[in-house]
């Protein structure tokens, strides 16, 4: 009696997936939990999402969650491929993109790139823990420099900057958030949901078995130390009515494509405006130079139309046209094979 | 002056040599990027217009300005669409190669050259025959960045004269050439009208070849396969393409950019009903395509060697988690990079076991540009059907050279969009299993993303799985899932198409092609008749084989599988498939770049059965 | 209490049964991610140091913790060394499995088990060992992180107590897991002997299971084959390696990295002199390899299906351009990521032929960890020689598990770095043309980037070329070209190791395995004696193949071809090479991603047998 | 009678490759005589030098120059592997890499992010022009928002900016330069040339063919009208001394990881510190936005080290060590074999 449902019937649990096989604790498990609660809050359909991943711990999360949804569990370093195809013949589907740092930051850095080029609708989440969990602990792309690891050794590579990376690419919407600080995830998660594009978020997910000691930039105890957020988020649907209850100097509102908002309350005055480009890319080499884990939304523009937009494709998904808008008629076959004809 | 008088004027000149009617071939050897294509393909068209059964073939480089290239135009009064060795008559206009490319013309043969280059003849038995190029351009009023182009069409205008090439069918040819564009027509027919009447008056003809109108063609088109395959992939009712530029694939998706431009706009609001996307590399063309696939769109790619060697694991993750896509593979000299310009059939091994592990594919081989519009559309119908990647093996000749064909039929069969249960049926069944073969067939129910209903949904995955495409690394589930997929494929055997068998009564033995090895095979067999070898013949239309071919070889003592790469790769799949019969087929291959010839597979087989 | 008293001890304790020794299967099932690796790889080699004739092989889930694991081992005092389909002995510690898995158990099987679980015994006809694990584990001082770790302990004392494993062989092989570190040594032998203690004094032994010292194992070691490749790479003199994470692949580069630390350091900078770089991934990784095998140095990389699909199209430029490289493949089941915890021989065909176009690979089939060290020096031999990438197929089974082998031999010959100019040879030549087949056997010299002398520079590529490595798009040049490179081919089947041929006097049947199929082959023939059957058996070692195999197929009516993949890729390989013989070839395959068993082959065997 | 020749006795016509196929009038053609004209003035001896390249009518390039240096034309965007292999286990080689827009920028872009990582020694120049010339024109991944193109249609996603990326990803030297500006394009090559770890040049290299109209960034018209020179760039080798000849304010010196140095001119005062990577990424931003064609040194960093210098790898090329070196002895086989010896 008194089942908790949402705004279309349904329970938390239809948002759920099968039982998790990643290590308890394991960071990307606290993402999958936000991905159900958020889903859930939103009163999303679960038909009308797809779930898409790469290959590793991270991309196997997928089917921990949205047990009703479509999941796709591809290729290593491929998933935008099929995020690409998959919303370009059916741009009514919302895609959730799973994805690691190795699978995003090594072998996939090209699909990565291109797919943020051409602002595929789609979720992009990068599960990052600096590790290859799946294969037992090497170094990913993301790994800090002169980190040590009990099985891979040294590692004395520059690390990649996932949000740094999608910016240079001309990305439509960065963030940058922490498995340890849910309420952050969530919020942004909603925010990136209602994102005309790709939306890039970069989630520091810690790999409890592997890479989980207080040096690593990649783990709990690190993170709860050192996260500094850059905004106080609150995501505001459609329905309701913004209501800034504090002076209009500290608060930032971003209207997303929707029709949607973003409160972004500034943590501190002199504070970031995640519209600027410039300011971003600063942001992000700032903290760099500064070693400094900031997390938040670091850039937005919804504006920027996305891949389907700028072909001038239909708005009705190509999979709902009918038959007969697919194969042109036969007058159609014979007026081009006219044009041909020996003699015409 | 009608045609008719014209010839007759001609007549007298004429040395003793028995004239040589619509059966010779034309080379004319330019340097690439001087714009010669427009002459060329308009002599051909214009014979193809005479009714003359032609077929030309650009021999270019892999270059794009200042190299040697070769067009070849055949007139064959036989029908014959293959390539010759020999060209009997020459238009040499490129410097670098005249020398060599005089001294392979055989005896009688004729050249025509600018004598600009102040060339003195160097062969007394044939007739040479130079045109004032430079001169005959000066009369007209050019552009000057268009003179060099221009240029070219003074050979058209000589050939016209010497070998009585009917004038309207060249303008008709620019007309169709240039879509009506009155200046560039008027433009290049005055150069062409001016070599032509100089020829005439100065040009005295010592050599017996000429041309004839033949019976109407009415009813045929010229055109190259790969504008074949995209129009049939557009009557296929595809939605998406993702590709990524290669030669010789690339004209294809032009191709198709431009058809579906045409046929495949929303009435209404004038926006492209598809999506063309312009990958970053193979990769990710190929993912695209299953992504789409996936969700239910008719997707395809096309690519080379290259490019499909790239496409390999997505190729075995289609496979694998049974996904329609299509993939045309416009083969051309491998391995590696090789000779990007130069046409083969070595990727057939290849694409038929693309992927690691063990997987299998359904290859279609289309032999002619009929055949590569058929194979446009039901490429799909078998992806969708057998819910699996479909790989179409063109060739760079096929794709890129001109071909007479009949016009195209329009889809004989409503489109197969396979297994797909909608809500409803959800709702009727109350159950989904994606994997489950209720059908004996192989094949499970897929649904799409974004079905309305609580039972839609599945994982899809390159990992082991059971029925319900959960994961399992149960020994048993693996075991079932690879014996259904082995139904599946038993399936596809019955569903792809037949091979086109030409029996011969009591012959002890039989040949094979597939492919474009399939018109010099036809002309082979007529001349292997003058040695009392009349040969039946299969033809193969795609893979995986059926019994069609088991039971051919069966009824031959020798069996001869001619094709156009280094290592047999079809005499190879066949030895596989029939282990018993494996040891009555013999394998006739060759590669060097070249289409075969009757002249290679005739002499193959007088050697083979010489030992017999 | 010497070894002789306990078991003395024991004796009056033993049902009726006939004792059963050192021939029987023990099953370990756990958790995977609770450490039971250390228990049960002690088990082993504590056997194995007995002199008893053991092979362990893990089974474990592709996931990182939590779900259910088995490991096996197999006491054979005939040496017989493939896994077997029945347990006797179970360790029932998963309780998610322990009702199936004590289902499986043969009628008088072993179940021990934890009694905390407070379960009842299910079966009457076997023997039910409960242990007390908290409790024993309660009366050692243990941090409690290594409390899980360590109650593994328990099952090795009281399997050593009921089946009479000597103590002090436990005790030497944690000194050998832990490499002599005390602590830890001190920690689990407490628990050891805390369990074995208590089995003694509380478990009546009701079963016939028991094992016996035999003769001494002195010049014998217990390795898994990745470790050995990696081993027989450092004394082949590898100098670079590049490679991407997978498994089961990844263990053979852990191995190397610590073979390479210990053994290729500059004495005086203690700076390495070997490189490995860890790619992006494959096709960075097998690019990397061919760049320094280019540039001269002996380089490697390892992989496994998903990643050779990667390396397709470097592959065909690495055969075409004609650079040495060595893959290594740890074949796991495909097709696509498919079971990347089990074992296969399913890559075979693709390796074979990887890339597009016509391009054949030489491949080392290494049966066992003797051979893994031997091909990881040899490959590099070969590849140098052959100017040629050269593939090494292992598999999960024989790479990841752990293998009993006689120590290894020393290389039996200096390396041979192929035909290599230097600036002093290309003085004294005067001359120097890259593919050019001065001596017959279609190898053309090289020279490396740096070689001081105006005649070294040629341009490697993936184009066609001339004998000087200049592009040519010329016919001649291309059918020469690739003719050089059968040549070479051919060349190499003189070079790669010889199959190992037992025949049998007046053998109708044959069989021909390769790797690790070896192992129950070995034990199927002993069965089939039972039958009267006697077949010949060849095993094959590398690819090409040559004329032993083609005379060994001859001298018998019918040959299986037994193999662990689904479409009997090797069968197939034989149908292809010798279609005069392939009717006599019959394929024999099974993939479920277990490692063969002499059962299945026996019964495949006797059920084709039947049919003649 | 008086052929010039270098100071290790060689002629300019040593350092010429095949004769080009290349169309006349192609900016990859000027950069070949680059080349070849700064190995001659540099006295580098060919043999030491590698030419290493991808697919595309820029990677044919190296066939005509430096004929007596060993060349690679490897696969389509995968010259990065080819380079990092070569140069690790010969560190003595000089490598020089070109490679295309397309073959960079769109399948070879993760390759080209990793060996900047890794900072492999190599002069990795991408002769930029907007187009696949090989495959006949199509658009590449730098071609211009907006842009129309004959066969290709309209481009309607943002170019990637190939410096950005290169520093995105920690890239220790980064310049642009115009196939039109033979002058610097020289100097940049020599400092390249002497720098310690991976140089990417990103040379706007017109297509004459087909891309080459005004309207394009990537045309000589264009270039000639709008290139901005950040510097005055005067390599100094070695051997000779710095003189500077203007007051210190206006002249950067850069002392280059082999001892010689760059002569910086600025050439307006608020000019750029090519030393400051905050600074050169800010840079790139603003010209983006701006859309000006600045050329020049934008980043340098020479303590950066390299792949083998982090890998602790010896200095003496591997390839060079004795087979005895390579080989272990049989004492050392027979000492790991005893460690595992059943009984030791
Ligand atoms: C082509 C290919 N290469 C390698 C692998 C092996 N592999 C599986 S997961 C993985 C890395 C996963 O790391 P990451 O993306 O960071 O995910 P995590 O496990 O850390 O969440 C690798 C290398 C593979 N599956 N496919
Ligand atoms: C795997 C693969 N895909 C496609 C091709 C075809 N191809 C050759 S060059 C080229 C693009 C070259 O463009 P770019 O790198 O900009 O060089 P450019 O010709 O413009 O100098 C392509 C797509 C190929 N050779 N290999
Ligand atoms: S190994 Fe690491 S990443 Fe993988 S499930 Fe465990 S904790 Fe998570
Ligand atoms: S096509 Fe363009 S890039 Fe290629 S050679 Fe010609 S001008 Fe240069
Ligand atoms: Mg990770
Ligand atoms: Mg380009």
């Amino acid at each position: 009696m008194g089942i908790k449902i949402n705004e279309i019937g349904l329970e938390r649990n239809d948002y759920k997936g099968r039982p998790t096989t990643l290590c308890k604790g394991c960071g990307h498990n606290s993402i999958s939990n936000q991905i159900i609660a958020v889903t859930y809050e939103l009163s999303i359909n679960p038909h009308r999402v797809i779930k898409l991943s790469g290959i590793g711990c991270s991309s196997k999360s997928p089917a921990y969650f949205l047990g009703r949804s479509h999941g796709f569990n591809a290729l290593h370093g491929r998933m935008p491929a099929i995020a690409t195809g998959a919303t370009t013949v059916n741009n009514h589907l919302i895609a959730i993109g799973v994805s690691g740092d190795g699978d995003t930051g090594s072998i996939g850095m090209g699909q990565f790139k291109h797919m943020i080029r051409r602002n595929i609708p789609v979720l992009y989440i990068v599960e990052n823990n600096g590790v290859y969990g799946l294969t037992k602990g090497q170094f990913s792309a993301t790994a800090d420099e002169g980190q040590f690891l009990k099985y891979a050794g040294l590692n004395e590579l520059p690390p990649i900057d996932i949000c740094l990376e999608a910016l240079a690419a001309e990305a439509s919407f960065v963030a940058r958030s922490f498995a340890g600080d849910p309420t952050q995830v969530r919020e942004l998660m909603k925010a990136a949901l209602s994102h005309r594009g790709t939306a890039v978020l970069d989630i520091i997910s810690p790999c409890v078995t592997f890479n989980n000691h207080e040096a690593s930039t990649k783990s709990y105890p690190y993170g709860k130390a050192r996260e500094e957020p850059l905004q106080d988020i609150t995501y505001v649907p459609y329905a309701e009515p913004i209501m800034v209850d504090y002076n209009p100097g500290d608060v930032q509102v971003v209207e997303m494509f929707d029709g949607s908002h973003m409160q972004l309350k500034k943590l501190d005055p002199a504070s970031h405006d995640p519209t600027n480009r410039m300011a971003a890319i600063t942001l992000l080499e700032e903290a760099r130079v500064e070693n400094e884990f900031i997390t938040g939304l670091i850039y937005v523009d919804e504006d920027r139309p996305t891949f389907r937009e700028v072909s001038h494709q239909l708005e009705t998904p190509l999979v709902d046209l009918p038959d007969d808008c697919l194969r042109p008629s036969p007058e159609a076959l014979e007026k081009v094979m006219s044009r041909m004809r020996c003699c015409h | 002056m009608s045609d008719e008088v014209k010839s007759a004027d001609l007549a007298h000149l004429i040395g003793e040599r028995e004239p040589i009617v619509n059966d010779f071939q034309i080379i004319i050897a330019t340097v690439n990027g001087t714009g010669s294509q427009t002459a060329n393909t308009v002599l051909l068209r214009a014979l193809f217009r005479m009714g003359i059964p032609v077929n030309g073939k650009n021999i270019f480089p892999s270059n794009i300005q200042g190299l040697p290239t070769w067009f070849t135009i055949r007139a064959s009064k036989d029908g014959y669409m293959a390539r010759r060795e020999t060209n009997e008559v020459l238009v040499a206009f490129n410097q670098a190669t005249y020398a060599q490319d005089i001294a392979e013309l055989p005896e009688g043969g004729v050249c025509f050259y600018p004598e600009d280059w102040g060339m003195t003849p160097s062969r007394e038995d044939i007739s040479f025959y130079p045109m004032p190029v430079e001169e005959l351009v000066g009369t007209i009023e050019v552009p000057a960045n268009l003179k060099d182009y221009i240029a070219n069409m003074v050979y058209v205008g000589c050939l016209a004269a010497i070998l009585d090439i009917d004038r309207d069918e060249i303008e008709a040819s620019l007309d169709f050439h240039f879509s009506g564009k009155a200046k560039p027509i008027q433009l290049n027919m005055s150069v062409v009208n001016a070599a032509y009447e100089w020829a005439l008056d100065n040009l005295p003809k010592t050599d017996p070849y000429r041309v004839e109108r033949m019976g109407q063609n009415d009813d045929l088109i010229l055109l190259d396969g790969n504008s074949a395959g995209a129009l049939g992939a557009v009557f296929g009712g595809v939605s998406m393409i993702a590709w990524y530029p290669i030669t010789p694939s690339t004209s294809l998706i032009d191709a198709a950019r431009e058809y579906l431009n045409d046929l495949r706009r929303d009435p209404d609001s004038g926006l492209a009903t598809y999506a063309i996307i312009q990958a970053e590399d193979e990769i990710g063309a190929i993912g695209m395509v299953i992504g789409a696939g996936w969700a239910g769109a008719r997707s395809m790619t096309s690519t080379s060697g290259p490019g499909l060697s790239l496409m390999t694991e997505f190729a075995g993750l289609a496979y694998f988690a049974e996904i329609p896509a299509v993939i045309w593979d416009i083969q051309r000299v491998g391995p590696s990079t090789g000779l990007p310009t130069r046409t083969s059939q070595g990727d057939l091994m290849m694409a038929y076991f693309l992927g690691h592990g063990d997987s299998k594919h359904v290859c279609l081989l289309p032999a002619t540009v009929g055949e590569c519009f058929e194979c446009g559309w039901r490429a799909f119908d078998l992806a969708e059907r057998l819910q699996t990647p479909v790989f179409v093996l063109s060739d760079l000749d096929l794709g890129m050279n001109l071909w007479m064909s009949d016009v195209f039929d329009y889809p004989d069969q409503p489109m197969d969009r396979g297994k797909v249960l909608s809500a409803e049926d959800l709702e009727r069944l109350g159950r989904f299993a994606r994997y489950e073969d209720a059908d004996g067939d192989g094949i499970g129910p897929r649904t799409l993303p974004g079905t309305d209903h609580p039972l839609a949904a599945y994982f899809t995955r390159g990992t082991g799985h059971n029925e319900y495409a959960i994961y399992s690394e149960r020994p048993e589930d693996w075991l079932a899932n690879m014996a259904r997929l082995g139904r599946k494929f038993d399936t596809a055997r019955t569903l792809v198409p037949k091979p086109v068998v030409d029996e011969v009564k009591k012959a002890k033995i039989g040949l094979i092609a597939y492919g474009t090895t399939h018109h010099p095979v036809v002309e082979a067999r007529d001349r292997l008749k003058q040695y009392d070898i009349t040969p039946s013949y299969l033809r193969l239309r795609a893979l995986p084989l059926e019994e069609t071919t088991r039971d051919f070889i069966t009824r031959h003592e020798r069996v001869y599988v001619i094709e156009n790469n280094n290592d047999g790769q079809m005499a190879n799949l066949l030895h596989m498939e029939y282990p018993e019969l494996a040891s009555r087929v013999i394998s006739l291959a060759h590669l060097d770049g070249m289409p075969l010839t009757a002249r290679w597979i005739t002499e193959a087989v007088l050697e083979q059965e010489g030992e017999h």
